[in-house]
């Protein structure tokens, strides 16, 4: 075949307000795709991925966003003029596409069998329930009849996305769009929906464009890849060659961020004094009110113990729901632990409430994972970080020149303690949230996922900050986190976290190298992007 | 869900569509219905809901007793009292007098009227009614001869027992089954059964929505040509609705629309508008019409003080308050009459200031008397419309002649109950209010309420304790000649205004509206339904 | 991150812009400013720009048509309709602010206590559900007649039935402050339950009220209408819009000014009302807060 | 979900105990003896004294509130002091006309306002849109009382297309009972219309910009489906649930309406017995408007139970 599946030429697009058109999004764009290939569209967030996608299935929010130039061509036919109905002819049959949040993008009042079958219906097609079902079946929801009868909210994320992908695929389409399919999900996930992605596509002989950030997606799915900065293609090429050889910078921080594992370096300081212990630590949510998945409790917390020394990160590992947040929660008695025992330098905490509470409040910190909704958007971050000195008795003139040092310390600059949070961003934000924690010069910090809300770049800028604040302060540091190349880099001891319990603990080094149970093995065989070390990459995948 | 939206869109999109048919089909036969039945609906000027003619003074249900029970005699469009249910002689002592009820008369259940019935009606009404009561206190013996006959005995001749039993307004002497007349006051009347010429649909009777009245086909009505209250009761129609329209706009609008046949009290301002209907007819079927009275508080300060009263009088004149409820002068006249212009009694004597604007000698009059300032508590209807202005015009008057007005607005129904409070106005009590007496009521000084003396043990609210107003009722009540009658109540008026005893604020005539397709209307103080004939 | 992720976070970047640039600002919102900073103004200066006593009952002058003295005629009992609808802003204004400043207050303490002590929530919300549950005009009327028909117990009663709105507001908007980061956040540094609700639940909470609090202002107007053309309003003497229309009904075919003038006073107001709520609410959140909004 | 379902019907007692404890309290926490303000106008003092014993006016509150509650739960909502007939019988007599009259104005304002707000979501900004925002301001501003007067002079007096006022018996032929409302209806959609159609575009809106619509328009469905099974059906529930609100609205309105175009409903007999101080009249009617407000809410809660499956699986 001469021409390509879908070309993109100099394809431009900008915001609009009404008539007025505003900031451009996509500056000429240009790409193409062939038959049965697997395009991946890399970038950070805000890099224009998204809306090239939506521009090509014609979805583009028509009173936000204006396409301002360009062609857009599927099997040589112009999309951008085709006709309203053209284009429903064309989703669907020729193009499909599945979207991030699987929750969100199925329809919560409808069966998921209906929503598979409007497709077919949309399309003219009968003997609709039995193809449904068929495709459920081949997207791997064994009882297919079930699932076909089920609502979203019953299902599980991955189940969920299986769902979304049987109603794209179900009419056989050429070209399949997947935008960040498996960001929402676990790895173990991730993993097992991008084997079913590239199993089906290729059975079918469907091309793929793929929208990710992450470079270890690439290195496992991708035949080509382009990288997308600021609404520009940076750089496109076959992915091996990409991977090897990055030509501008952007992609180079990419591929570093997102490829491999490198392990922290041993810890000297072992001998730091245990700051907070946690014994026996169990949290379980009343039925009514816990979101519940596939009958089990999640975010419950059954038995925990661990400790935490100063000088020393302990990493806290685990998947959505594992009970990682109940665990911070607890600790920082935003949540009441139903038993086990609370010490934090000596005193016993759950015992204690309100008041009596207060003194040791200050001892243990805790950064939030969202940078955006963590500061009081209208108090200036002065008032935030000085806010906890001054509930303990700082006078206002102290506090405020302890803010300003502090602000030096996590990277900022001191004549920025009057602005307000919306006026920075989000690096920047958790920086200001890091400060807040440090102002009261706590013994321990919890950090709760500090870097999952930002992009890769960012990320690497703030672990760096967390290491050499730590280095500084010597503060004992729990980090949170679901990611185990920011564990790898960041810890020195590990506690792996399932179902609210500790499957492995030990040091980062030896978890790193040899994991001791198969639930530790199976995680670090996910991770996209890592060559197959400890099992077969097939199987993984089916 | 989706269904559930569709189908409530689809049963509202099938409700319209029946509007629009059922529009049409109305339309097309619009005439149908009217050859049913007979049915006169009429908006009557308030809404009936005491049904004991005696528990009320309220016209609405006298008139209501006037459509179902009958009265032993009748006052005719001369004044000359009738025979209705009964007739009468006199023994020459003229202290005997025995009635004979006529043949045929029997109740809306069927049993016939018998004297012991009426003898327990009378006790009844001789309960409530003063004049009644008199009566009682005159009485020896009330007695039944026979089935159809009783007898009245007297311990001294008096002129008043014909006056008593024939009386139009307020109480008049209505005859009731006796099982209803021996049960005690306060308990409702929920039986309502009667003899007069309709009788009362119990089922239909919403308050203050409708009242229905039937024809009642057993009624034998007298042979004489109907004359008020006198002569043959003759009922041409099968129905009458008393319908309650509480927007006046809405009366008129119903008028011209051919949907109600007759509104009792037109508002004044709202006449032009059908003024010219050639469909409709427009009258005061009431010959006296009515008198605006203002009325003070005897018992406390200021109006205690009659310098003070004077000097309220000079502030006030008709013509303020005739305009804000009348407007046209064609239905209104300004008259100083305590005892009603357009009758033997009639004289300006007295109250010549509320005919003209003496503002300039309120002030000064004020000036010089001991007013101290203090609040005037005027009771402020806010609802019903015949009294609602008064209080407004007269705020207005009295604080331009120096006074300190403090309105009060209410509900009449809060009026009522308020002007019955004796205690000092800061306590709930009140110094001044307003209403509206039909001028039959008004006629001569025995039957003028506003003009008994007896003080806080019987005279009307506002409670002047004044021997002398008590010495002139006694002199006209055994006053014989109609110049001697004349002349008690010149001197009485007189004195009573010397004393700011009542406060006659002019007279109008209510207009009453009707259509064309309506005849037989009677001029009479108390609107009649019988002789009612409708095409 | 996907498109909608990103208009999101832009929209609440936005929203908690304090009170920034007119960004909602279009000729609608303007002109409805434009007309309650008029309203007011005349409200306000009444005394002075008002021709006649609004009071002054002159009957020999009644219903006369619009003239050099009567500037648009004069009702039935010979008062200035121009000086009433004039003086009639400032009690439809009052019982409109009155009601907002009263309704939002014990509404909003009362939501905030619900939403932020537990204890108390389920019995100050099911006193609220009750009190919503009861129709605003009956409970109006109701108190209105028993309580005697004063500018206060209209006030009062007027009030009093807006307070549930408020304080459901109120309380799911703690609710979504107490389970936000930085309410968290102040919790472990230590902060006390009341600096909380006072440092970041109340000014966080405060916009939405405001807005809800123009709507109520709104709606108290027109009950205050609704009660004076019932007849169980305040004092007719007093001039309120609603008692000129109440009065002025029956002259509609003869003197429609009498209905037509306050009319036209009434809708302006509660129209630029619904304006200017309707765009502070926009600035505020676009969705979010329509849809919080729409479930009061 | 039973569990639900019983938790949700629970939470009615609760709600509908603060109702009774309110309408009680109103009588009683208001300046003034409650025994003057239910004798009303024939406040002799043996009439006093027989209405405080008869009410147990003498007896500590709480008891009183208790004894009331009792007779209240018996179905004695006590008697008309003018007409002496029980108040219950006097309501039962006057739901009717308000009852239809409240119908009829829903049904049409939906009818009217589904369409409407749909196309105004549809086609933001376009004329319709323009056209209906415009509308959704100005009938909730405007004095709806006052029209009707127009509607009358205009359909009544001058066309003679519609009668004037009045409530005739349906036995006399539904048609003609119908006929009487079209003006009645009218009136009190102004404002109804107005907040219907507001509500739906709102919620289209919500919906039409959740994701899972743009998952619909990708599956190459036609958008009319897009708009009726994943706009509209989405948006209904928020819908019903603000049509549940609307009751209060529409109990005001109808009292006005009825009033105005003399219909012998609930909102008269509200208006007479408030001016008659009729209390126990009044008593009564909010009593149980607050009774049915609560069990609409209950009645569209459950809705929601049948017909979103996320509160189901709760």
């Amino acid at each position: 075949m001469s021409q390509p599946l879908l070309q993109l030429h100099g394809l431009s697009a900008s915001q609009r307000d009404g008539r007025k058109l505003g900031r451009p999004v996509l500056k000429d764009v240009s790409l193409h795709l062939d038959k049965g290939e697997t395009l991946c569209v890399v970038g950070r967030s805000g890099a224009g991925k998204s809306l090239t996608a939506l521009a090509v299935m014609g979805l583009m929010p028509p009173r936000d966003m204006a396409i301002t130039g360009g062609a857009i061509r599927l099997q040589g036919e112009d999309l951008l003029n085709a006709n309203p109905k053209r284009l429903r002819q064309l989703r669907g049959p020729r193009m499909a596409m599945v979207f991030q949040e699987p929750m969100t993008a199925l329809n919560p009042l409808m069966t998921i069998g209906r929503q598979i079958e409007e497709t077919l219906a949309g399309h003219g097609v009968t003997a609709r329930r039995e193809r449904a079902i068929e495709m459920l079946k081949r997207v791997g929801l064994s009882g297919a009849a079930r699932f076909h009868a089920a609502f979203p909210h019953e299902l599980s994320g991955g189940q969920r996305q299986r769902a979304m992908i049987a109603m794209a695929l179900i009419l056989k389409p050429l070209l399949l769009i997947a935008d960040e399919p498996t960001t929402a999900l676990d790895v173990l996930t991730q993993k097992q929906i991008l084997g079913l992605l590239r199993e089906l596509t290729a059975e079918a002989g469907t091309a793929i464009v793929y929208i990710t950030h992450d470079m270890g997606v690439v290195a496992d799915i991708a035949d080509r890849v382009a990288v997308m900065h600021h609404g520009r293609i940076l750089e496109t090429g076959a992915a091996a060659d990409v991977l090897a050889h990055p030509q501008c910078a952007v992609t180079r921080a990419l591929i570093a961020a997102g490829t491999d594992i490198s392990v922290k370096p041993q810890n000297k300081n072992l001998s730091g004094e245990p700051v907070l212990t946690v014994e026996g630590l169990v949290k379980t949510y009343e039925a009514g009110k816990s979101l519940r998945r596939n009958g089990e409790t999640i975010g419950a917390v059954r038995g925990i113990s661990l400790s935490l020394r100063s000088g020393r990160t302990l990493g806290i590992i685990g998947e959505t729901g594992s009970g990682k947040t109940t665990i911070a929660r607890s600790i920082m008695r935003l949540t009441d632990p139903d038993s086990g025992t609370i010490h934090v330098g000596g005193t016993e905490l759950t015992a204690l409430s309100g008041l009596r509470l207060k003194p040791y409040r200050k001892k243990v910190q805790i950064v939030f994972q969202d940078p955006y909704r963590s500061l009081n958007p209208r108090r200036t971050i002065g008032q935030s970080i000085s806010e906890g000195p001054c509930n303990y008795g700082l006078c206002r003139k102290t506090a405020r020149e302890r803010a300003q040092r502090l602000l030096t310390l996590v990277g900022l600059t001191e004549d920025v303690i009057d602005l307000y949070p919306h006026q920075f961003s989000g690096g920047e934000r958790q920086r200001i949230a890091l400060a807040r924690a440090l102002a009261l010069e706590p013994l321990a910090l919890i950090a709760d996922e500090p870097v999952s809300a930002l992009d890769m770049a960012t990320q690497a800028t703030v672990l760096q900050l967390l290491r050499d604040i730590q280095e500084k302060t010597g503060v004992a540091i729990m980090l949170i986190t679901h990611d185990l190349r920011v564990a790898a880099q960041m810890c020195d001891d590990i506690a792996l976290l399932r179902a609210g319990r500790i499957v492995e603990s030990g040091s980062a080094a030896q978890l790193f190298s040899a994991p001791q149970t198969a639930y530790a093995r199976a995680l670090l065989n996910a991770l996209p992007g890592r060559p197959a070390k400890h099992d077969n990459k097939r199987r993984a995948s089916g | 869900m989706l269904s559930m939206s569709f189908r409530q869109g689809g049963a509202s999109l099938t409700a319209f569509a029946l509007i629009l048919l059922t529009f049409f089909a109305a339309k097309s036969d619009g005439s149908a219905m009217a050859d049913e039945q007979k049915t006169i609906r009429a908006v009557m000027h308030a809404a009936l809901r005491v049904t004991d003619p005696l528990a009320t003074t309220a016209y609405i249900t006298r008139n209501y007793g006037y459509m179902i029970y009958d009265t032993l005699l009748g006052t005719d469009e001369n004044f000359k009292i009738q025979p209705q249910m009964a007739s009468w002689s006199v023994s020459g002592d003229k202290r005997t007098y025995t009635f004979q009820l006529r043949e045929g008369l029997t109740w809306h259940d069927g049993s016939p009227v018998t004297a012991e019935d009426c003898i327990a009606s009378i006790k009844r009404w001789a309960e409530r009614d003063t004049l009644g009561q008199r009566l009682m206190e005159e009485a020896k013996s009330l007695e039944a001869i026979d089935g159809r006959t009783f007898q009245l005995t007297l311990k001294r001749p008096v002129g008043f027992v014909l006056q008593a039993f024939a009386k139009l307004s307020p109480y008049p002497l209505f005859m009731m089954p006796k099982r209803i007349a021996e049960m005690p006051f306060g308990t409702p009347v929920t039986d309502y059964t009667g003899s007069g010429p309709f009788r009362f649909v119990a089922d239909e009777f919403k308050p203050g929505v409708k009242a229905v009245f039937e024809k009642n086909e057993n009624y034998v009505p007298r042979d004489e040509p109907p004359s008020w209250t006198a002569g043959g009761k003759h009922v041409k129609v099968d129905r009458v609705e008393w319908i309650v329209m509480p927007d006046a706009k809405m009366q008129v609008n119903a008028l011209r629309a051919g949907e109600i046949d007759m509104v009792e009290h037109t508002p004044f301002d709202l006449l032009p508008l059908i003024e010219a209907d050639a469909r409709i007819m427009i009258r005061a079927i009431d010959p006296f019409g009515s008198q605006i009275m203002g009325r003070m508080n005897f018992l406390h300060p200021p109006f205690d003080d009659a310098e003070v009263r004077r000097a309220a009088l000079l502030a006030l004149n008709q013509k303020d308050f005739l305009q804000a409820l009348v407007g046209n002068p064609a239905y209104y006249r300004e008259c100083a009459a305590m005892f009603i212009c357009g009758t033997p009694l009639e004289t300006d004597i007295g109250g010549q200031t509320l005919l003209n604007d003496t503002m300039e000698e309120a002030r000064a009059a004020l000036a010089a008397s001991d007013y101290d300032g203090a609040p005037v508590v005027i009771l402020q209807p806010t609802d019903v419309g015949v009294v609602k202005t008064h209080p407004i015009v007269a705020a207005q008057l009295l604080s331009d002649a120096g006074f300190t007005v403090d309105a009060q607005p209410m509900d009449w129904q809060a009026v009522v109950s308020r002007r019955a409070s004796q205690k000092p106005p800061e306590e709930g009590g009140w110094n001044m209010f307003f209403t509206i007496w039909n001028a039959t009521d008004l006629l001569n000084p025995l039957v003028n309420h506003a003009l008994n003396g007896r003080g806080t043990s019987g005279a009307w609210f506002g409670w002047p304790d004044d021997p002398k107003l008590e010495e002139y009722r006694m002199a006209y009540a055994a006053a014989v000649s109609d110049d001697a009658r004349k002349a008690i109540a010149k001197d009485m008026q007189k004195y009573a205004y010397d004393q700011v005893i009542a406060l006659p604020l002019g007279q109008f005539l209510p207009q009453t509206a009707w259509r064309r397709s309506l005849s037989g209307v009677q001029d009479s103080p108390i609107p009649l339904f019988w002789g009612l004939s409708k095409n | 991150m996907s498109p909608r992720n990103a208009l999101h976070m832009l929209s609440i970047r936005s929203w908690y812009r304090p009170m920034s640039l007119p960004r909602g600002m279009t000729a609608a919102s303007v002109s409805a400013a434009a007309v309650l900073a008029a309203i007011a103004a005349l409200a306000f200066f009444a005394p002075f720009i008002a021709p006649h006593d609004p009071t002054f009952v002159a009957p020999t002058v009644r219903l006369q048509s619009a003239d050099q003295t009567y500037l648009l005629g004069t009702d039935s009992f010979g008062r200035d309709l121009l000086s009433r609808l004039i003086y009639g802003g400032q009690v439809s204004l009052l019982i409109g602010l009155g009601t907002a400043v009263l309704a939002t207050a014990a509404g909003m303490l009362l939501g905030l206590t619900a939403g932020y002590f537990r204890a108390a929530d389920s019995l100050i919300m099911r006193a609220m559900d009750a009190m919503m549950a009861i129709p605003s005009i009956l409970l109006a009327i109701a108190i209105v007649s028993l309580w005697g028909a004063s500018l206060q117990s209209v006030l009062f009663a007027v009030a009093i039935s807006e307070t549930p709105r408020v304080a459901r507001l109120a309380r799911s908007l703690t609710l979504t402050a107490r389970s936000e980061l930085y309410v968290e956040a102040a919790q472990t540094l230590g902060t006390s339950p009341f600096q909380i609700l006072w440092r970041h639940v109340i000014p966080n909470a405060l916009g939405p009220l405001i807005v809800l609090g123009t709507y109520i202002c709104a709606s108290a107007i027109i009950l205050e209408s609704i009660l004076s053309f019932l007849g169980t309003g305040i004092d007719p003497q007093i001039p309120t819009w609603g008692n000129i229309i109440a009065e002025g009904r029956m002259y509609i075919e003869i003197k429609p000014s009498l209905v037509l003038w306050p009319s036209l006073f009434l809708t302006v107001t509660v129209w630029a009302l619904h304006i200017l709520g309707d765009t502070t609410r926009d600035r505020l959140d676009p969705k979010a807060l329509t849809r919080k909004m729409a479930d009061q | 979900m039973t569990g639900f379902v019983m938790r949700r019907i629970m939470m009615v007692f609760p709600v509908m105990g603060f109702v009774a404890l309110f309408v009680f309290l109103l009588l009683h926490l208001g300046p003034g003896d409650p025994a003057a303000i239910i004798a009303g106008d024939h406040a002799t003092p043996e009439k006093l004294a027989e209405i405080r014993a008869a009410h147990n006016l003498d007896q500590p509150i709480p008891w009183q509130f208790m004894t009331w509650i009792a007779h209240v739960l018996h179905g004695d909502l006590g008697t008309s002091l003018l007409s002496g007939l029980p108040v219950t019988t006097l309501i039962a007599s006057r739901l009717e006309p308000t009852l239809v009259l409240a119908f009829l104005t829903l049904a049409f304002s939906t009818a009217v306002a589904l369409p409407l707000g749909a196309l105004a979501a549809c086609k933001r900004d376009g004329i319709i849109d323009k056209l209906a925002t415009g509308y959704c301001v100005l009938g909730t501003s405007v004095p709806f009382f006052v029209v009707a007067y127009f509607l009358v002079l205009v359909f009544a007096i001058e066309l003679r297309l519609l009668p004037v006022q009045g409530y005739p018996d349906a036995a006399d032929g539904f048609g003609n009972l119908l006929l009487h409302l079209v003006l009645p209806v009218a009136t009190l959609s102004v404002p109804v219309i107005a907040l219907v159609t507001r509500t739906v575009k709102t919620a289209l809106l919500d919906v039409l910009s959740e994701d899972h619509v743009r998952t619909a328009r990708a599956k190459g469905i036609s958008e009319a489906s897009v708009i009726v099974f994943h706009g509209l059906r989405n948006a209904a529930l928020p819908i019903v649930t603000v049509l549940g609100n609307i009751f209060a609205l529409l109990i005001g309105g109808v009292v006005v309406t009825e009033s105005i175009f003399n219909l012998p409903g609930i909102g008269r007999l509200t208006v007479d017995a408030v001016l008659a101080r009729d209390y126990p009249i009044v008593q009564g009617i909010i009593l149980l408007a607050g009774a049915a407000h609560v069990l609409l809410n209950l009645a569209v809660d459950l809705l929601y139970l049948k017909f979103d499956p996320r509160v189901r699986y709760q």
